[in-house]
């Protein structure tokens, strides 16, 4: 039942809107106002109230399950975060109100770019990306505008592990840049070979995740930085994963020119139900003035510090303006409010912690007889296990596994990603889970792995247990239906 | 050790299975060189009740004022039920749906959200969002030129009354896909598109053309001539338009004789606050010829095994995950949180309620700026109808009428001069149905006392 | 699994107290200081939000279900309201702040008093009391500080029908007086004969619901008010049923002295898992000196309003204090906002829909063939119905048929109240349910009708759908155990 | 119409089917001369937002004052959490679980706030709750009255340092019952129960002796000589205690040889906000003995027909929806939803927190009347250790202090001065670990000010 469904015309929640509607006919031409209406539900405000809370129960999430869904770093969010972030002081001031009004706001948003360079070892920051998509954008136009500032115009290669998010090479395509694959080999490092193939005097730069979504940190990126920079490109960091060694190892450090972070994982702001998320983009010496605009400044006047906006005014090389105001504000000041709450320490313990979980989940599962796709290597904050044996001796497929996990209370890790481990899970547990949770998710693997060799059926047929059965994706392509008729059934 | 749950013997144990010595040891493989020392800008740790303590104040610093600015982000009220059903943690702790199973709940939600805003636009299709308002009007560029494979040499027609921010961003971020970007200027009479600017065209010359609606300075443009136009050029239109403006205006489908191709906006009217900017979210919607080039995710209603309906991701072929360089779009993370929101805000609203709340907007923004007339040196920017913002020509400086108001903590509007300095003093007004008439009237009498 | 079972030693949500322990070995005295050490959970911040989340939604709840609850007129709980209420400035005001800071406090507080005087038809009204229960036993008190005022010793009877809600004789005898039960005719009005055997000069006073928990409107309640008048007693009015009535009926006018409202029905606050409430009194000119302190008063200043306090020595004769601070302020503050919304002709409103929405409802289970207890008589806002043809023929109680209910989706009717009437279902739809609903409500009726006559077991043995089974209430008191123990079974 | 679903349509459908003509002949059966009129002093119906405004403005004319009033209401940090998920509605919008099965949230919480608030006496059993503190130790008097059914001629010995509303509220409450309270008075120095004044009771002269740990001025105690010499007059021993005390000090159950009887409080500091009085809840855990002489709702575990385990009321017999008369207390609604809050308030602090918090509080406490006891004509008013409020002497009037102090938004503790006029000037003052050391300058500062 949709809230469509449920829609009676003439019925209203009366008590949100004016109560009495004002006549704008002479205000309005004629021809510019609406005639046809729309059919957009009538219902009371307990109908809404008690169809989206019914709505919302039918849903896993981090509040109520296990969620170790690999590179999403499904973490706790924590609720003091979120309550310092909603106060009314920050909801209600306006993107565009006078600075005046804006130096609570301005001076968090400030420190929070402190805290980025710090931890990333950056020299600059800009927090206006709004997701990480958006911050890889941000970084691989800087890269652009970096080699067309010093005329060096033949760069149009990005050099992309075949294992990278999906992101990378659609980035790399949005900034006009061709996308250069390079494979990885069966230790999960990058396969230097093939790399030096690759690099040219058309190398722009590389985008790398490290530790990348094998799962593993790249040992060989001090030569991977070498042999780029050497060539004159420049490398991109894909902050997905810096959770896996946050206040540990700085990308800085291992000579990334620019990352983005995604504050929705590594600073456990919430994901929302795929948003929103933040995803500033931090840069080295060579791109700050490429910087997308607008940024925080400080100055003293006067014994007084005053926060400030720096904008294509300040930064006239900028690769300039990502949004309409300065990105996903209410997602930094949860971020702000996370680093408070962890502190400096704090922030190094995430990096522990979340490892010590993934090795230790790891290692279980090695132990229970699952297939590990890199056995001989730590795990970062995440790992890889492939359900290949299963899939050919029992034809259950990694997403059959992954929908029997739901019936036993747990989401599922990523499926089938990265695409080169066949029948792959990509399972990332987080610091915030217990080793009794951890635990509890291992002889759930253990009897579905039981239920496989018994009784495969039930396996390919779940989930039992949910509000519905496995969904037809096929049939949803096929027949597309992506909004509510009047008529259709329902 | 906040949020990190282990106690000394959960770690022993741990490392005792993993059969190493030391977390320490877990971090072997990186090289020693690149170990970081302890951070020197993150502070100390800090408790919850510090922090709350700490931001609290700080958003004091910036809390109290009677805000007249629009321009792109509107205060309307919200109601309670709401945020109170939004953070639910079902719907704040989940992420993307990719197990649909587990994740009826942001499914079914997205899938009405798309049908309401297919609704207000008049058009066949929505996505589940984008970023805001200014990425989603760069996206339906792009969009329109890969369903217009043949568009070198072509132009996107982008007036120059379209918020200034947007057009930054567009800019920024078409840029490099070869994608002629024409800047159309307005009358300086009407503040709406000059179409003696349009002459220069002809029809195959334009790829598509945006027309923003009410445009930035709350003018209402003729949108129908405008379609016609484009149409009769073979020109995409994508029509930029306000949300709740659309309980009242003519949606972008029925613009013209044939109606706009794509329609997007920015959709924090619909129950999320102006919150310094975000997060908010952009809408995108379209005639279904466009659906396969649509950025983003979309929700389709299918079947499950038993034959009962339930929702999914559909048409993932056009998403980066699949599709990785050949995507519609880099987008993954978008703003499902601000659209939860919205799609309980449509619910509670409904037509009616939004349509008193558009009008009420209309009739108090008229209220003032008839009053602020009535002073010797203010005047009307444009002489066409307006909907809900107005610019005004000032007597005296926008930045010192600001400062002066400000001691009775009102912010008049926006000033302009920074934005459009050859209109010299210009102010840019909202009056939405928040105010009161006691509001306004405060406002009047501020206002009042600066031009002494 | 309780959040004890979940407890690990040295666990802890370490945000949320002091980062540091201070010594206070020399502040408190060595023998005053705890050395038994608690077993309270010791649990991370995730767990506890986790467990609490699941833990909620093993509830049924207005936000959730239709909840028919009979006598407890579960309504929705406007958000707005709520909201209102939970303004930082409310929250954070100490019951004991100077009156300089408590304006915006009192000033709503004496507001929802004249409000009330409105609605109920009385001369004053004192908010303090915490729940209906409360506000009887403040009622009862002021009946019989009144007789003793008037050095009339003798009256030590309350009289009660018979199908009055346990408050009332248990109020009655905390007040110590002694109960005199009289029957109810079978049109469901009070037995006139009866009441006369039992009216005396010992009576004190009668405590009355009007409409009664018949679910019916005393007809005879003009006769009723002039007999125990004459006898020199008063009448008690208990507000349960408010709702029925509001705004078309005064209770004063009906003729009663004193009366409780129960804000957590009529005002639609919520009801909270079991409370909190809040039940005002509302008194005729006869008991004004004897209301409960404190009270809101209002003066005016040199031009300027102000609120204040009226306490025991503004009304000497008060029967006293009944709480620490003045009652549920965060109640009462919600039944302002809920009478702000809904306005004068909203309170009418709710006498006529729910009593609209309860007459439809008998109407459609009385075609559908069940038993209506006063078949003859207008239900008020609720209604009764009994299954005793039922259980007689089929052996299925009208507890099976709540539990079946519930496997509807439904929560169910008040069970075995009133006492008088057989194997009895109390049915009050309230006002804020729609006619879908209550459509929806009736089709399960009659399916459980059918299932009784083909299939009683699956009736008997509900519910099949929910969390648990049929509970065993007999072990519950014979194997009690009211509290979790380390290493008892969980 | 607000939150009234119906249509026209629907409304002509119900008439039709009950057979009316209009819903005002639903009415029919209520004699005409009762029919009212129009409300009068009800105002017209006003939108969501006017009320939010409205009230929201009121609140904010309360704020922004730094309390240093404890006197029974104290104010802690309250973890974000708590009332997130106090506040879902499936929490919130239930009622009693007197359907077990559908309530099983409701009823396995109230069974954990029931074994905690066991762990925290050192009792054995709880309730779901009552109506407050005050409330509280009238019932516990009821009810050991009950439990002692020969009790007439024994007194209960309430100490007049006890919290006056507490002592006010007794006696409203008890007053009918037959029950004797001698007040017993406090030592001038010590602030402690005089020892002087029990002289006069022989053994089985007293039903129960009330002791307050810390009392109304924040000091402690003997509880071991008074719990003993209670026990060596046969009288039960009932305790009145702050929960956050606990924490650091000896439990109700482990006082004297025997521990009390039974322990009652203002369940308030534990996660609940001072908000002017109400909505808190009064905790009672008792001996074992005693339970069913308890008032209130008691939740006990059990099993389904699978032998599953579940949650259900128990003991209901002592309840008046099934004793009526002969329950043990009138109490139906309780304070379910702050028990709630607590619970999770609990399960959040732990012991360890809980403790935190406390001793936070008490050298704070110290840490305040050190400096401010270095003014001249500042001192102590009694010489007993005391928690965390603490009660002193004046230079001047107390209320002159409040009012200006006022003008640095500062309350800088309750005025003793109406409830106890023989100490002359006297203030109680709490400190809690919401204040900051810049607090406690800002509060020396204002009050040095004060005394110039
Ligand atoms: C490895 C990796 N890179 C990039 C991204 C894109 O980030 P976002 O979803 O915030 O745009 C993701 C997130 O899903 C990711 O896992
Ligand atoms: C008829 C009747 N009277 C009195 C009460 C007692 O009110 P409360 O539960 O608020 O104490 C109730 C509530 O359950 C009731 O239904």
């Amino acid at each position: 039942m949709t809230i469509f469904d449920i829609s009676t015309t003439g019925r209203r929640a009366t008590a949100q809107a004016p109560l009495n509607i004002a006549n704008v006919d002479d205000l309005i031409p004629k021809a510019l106002q609406r005639s046809q209406e729309t059919i957009l539900p009538e219902v009371s405000e307990l109908e809404v109230v008690r169809h989206y809370t019914r709505l919302s129960q039918k849903n896993f999430s981090i509040d109520t399950h296990f969620y170790p869904l690999g590179s999403c770093t499904m973490k706790y969010n924590p609720r003091g975060a979120h309550h310092a972030a909603s106060m009314p002081g920050f909801k209600q001031r306006h993107p565009l109100a006078p600075l005046v009004y804006s130096q609570g706001y301005l001076s968090c948003i400030y420190e929070l770019q402190e805290f980025i360079k710090d931890v990333t070892g950056m020299k600059g920051v800009s927090l206006t990306p709004m997701a990480g998509a958006q911050g890889e954008f941000a970084g691989v136009a800087m890269i652009k505008a970096y080699h067309l500032s010093r005329g060096d115009f033949v760069r149009d290669e990005i050099i992309v592990p075949s294992a990278a998010h999906g992101t990378n090479p659609a980035t790399a395509v949005m900034c006009g840049f061709k996308v250069k694959e390079i494979p990885v080999k069966s230790d999960g490092d990058v396969d230097l070979e093939a790399l030096k193939q690759v690099v040219t005097e058309r190398t722009a730069g590389i985008m790398l995740t490290n530790p990348s979504t094998c799962g593993v940190f790249e040992r060989d990126i001090e030569t991977i930085s070498k042999m780029i920079h050497k060539a004159g490109g420049l490398l991109y960091y894909d902050g997905a994963n810096l959770n896996a060694i946050l206040g540990r190892v700085k990308p800085g450090d291992m000579g990334f020119d620019v990352m983005h972070l995604n504050l929705h994982k590594t600073f456990a702001t919430p994901h929302g139900g795929g948003g929103p998320g933040s995803g500033p983009v931090a840069v080295g010496e060579r791109l700050l003035p490429f910087l997308p605009t607008p940024i925080v400044g400080k100055q003293h006047q006067s014994e007084k510090v005053t926060y400030y906006w720096l904008t294509e005014k300040d930064i006239p090389q900028s690769i300039g303006r990502l949004s309409a105001f300065m990105g996903n504000a209410g997602i930094l000041l949860r971020a702000y409010a996370y680093s408070l709450l962890l502190g400096r320490d704090g922030m190094h313990e995430v990096a522990e912690f979340s490892t010590l979980n993934a090795n230790y989940l790891l290692k279980r599962l090695e132990q229970a007889g699952f297939k590990i796709a890199y056995p001989t290597r730590r795990a970062s904050h995440e790992f890889l296990i492939s359900f290949s044996r299963e899939a050919k001796e029992y034809k259950v497929s990694a997403m059959d596994v992954a929908k029997r996990l739901l019936d036993y209370g747990f989401h599922a890790p990523t499926t089938y990603f990265p695409l080169l481990v066949p029948e792959c899970f990509l399972i990332e547990p987080t610091e915030t889970e217990s080793k009794e949770i951890i635990d509890a998710f291992v002889e759930a693997m253990i009897n579905i792995l039981d239920e496989i060799k018994s009784n495969a059926d039930i396996v390919k047929k779940a989930p039992h247990s949910l509000p519905v059965k496995r969904l037809d994706d096929v049939k949803a392509v096929k027949e597309l239906d992506v909004r509510w008729e009047s008529g259709k059934n329902s | 050790m906040a949020f990190i749950p282990h106690t000394q013997q959960d770690i022993a144990a741990m490392l005792a299975t993993i059969g190493v010595d030391s977390i320490d040891q877990l971090f072997d493989e990186i090289p020693e060189a690149l170990r970081a020392g302890i951070l020197t800008h993150v502070p100390e740790e800090m408790s919850e009740m510090d922090v709350l303590r700490l931001m609290s104040d700080r958003a004091a610093s910036d809390a109290n004022v009677s805000s007249f600015i629009g321009a792109g982000a509107y205060e309307h009220h919200i109601p309670s039920a709401v945020w109170d059903i939004a953070t639910r943690g079902e719907f704040m702790t989940a992420y993307t749906p990719y197990q649909a199973e587990a994740s009826q709940g942001t499914l079914q939600l997205i899938y009405e959200f798309q049908s309401m805003m297919t609704q207000l636009t008049g058009l066949d299709v929505a996505n589940a969002s984008l970023y805001d308002g200014a990425t989603a009007l760069a996206e339906a560029i792009l969009m329109a030129a890969r369903y217009n494979k043949r568009f070198a040499g072509k132009k996107v027609l982008l007036p120059r009354n379209i918020h200034p921010h947007y057009l930054q961003t567009v800019k920024t971020i078409v840029a490099h896909q070869g994608i002629e970007l024409a800047e159309i200027d307005f009358s300086a009479t009407t503040g709406q598109i000059d179409l003696a600017c349009l002459a220069q065209f002809k029809p195959d010359d334009v790829l598509a053309v945006v027309i923003a609606q009410p445009n930035f300075f709350g003018v209402m443009e003729d949108v129908d001539a405008m379609t016609d136009w484009a149409k009769s050029h073979n020109a995409l239109v994508i029509g930029v338009v306000n949300p709740t403006s659309l309980a009242a205006l003519k949606p972008p489908g029925q613009w013209g004789t044939e109606g706009a191709d794509i329609a997007v906006g920015e959709g924090q009217p619909l129950g999320v606050p102006v919150a310094s900017g975000g997060p908010y979210f952009g809408f995108m919607c379209a005639k279904q010829a466009l659906v396969r080039q649509m950025p983003g995710r979309i929700v389709g209603r299918t079947t499950d095994l038993d034959g009962k309906e339930g929702y999914t991701l559909t048409l993932q072929a056009r998403e980066q995950h699949i599709r990785r360089g050949k995507a519609t779009s880099n987008i993954c993370t978008n703003q499902g949180l601000t659209v939860t929101a919205a799609t309980i805000y449509l619910s509670l609203l409904g037509l009616e309620g939004l349509k008193r709340v558009a009008n009420d907007c209309v009739v108090k923004t008229h209220q003032l700026v008839s009053e602020l007339t009535k002073l010797p040196g203010v005047e009307l920017l444009f002489n066409s109808p307006y909907f809900h913002e107005c610019a005004l020509r000032l007597p005296v400086d926008g930045h010192v009428i600001q400062q002066k108001m400000q001691e009775k903590c009102i912010t008049p509007g926006l000033n302009l001069q920074p934005y459009f300095p050859e209109f010299g003093n210009a102010l840019l007004l909202c009056v939405t149905e928040t105010k009161t008439d006691a509001d306004l009237s405060c406002y009047v009498d501020a206002f009042k006392a600066c031009l002494k």
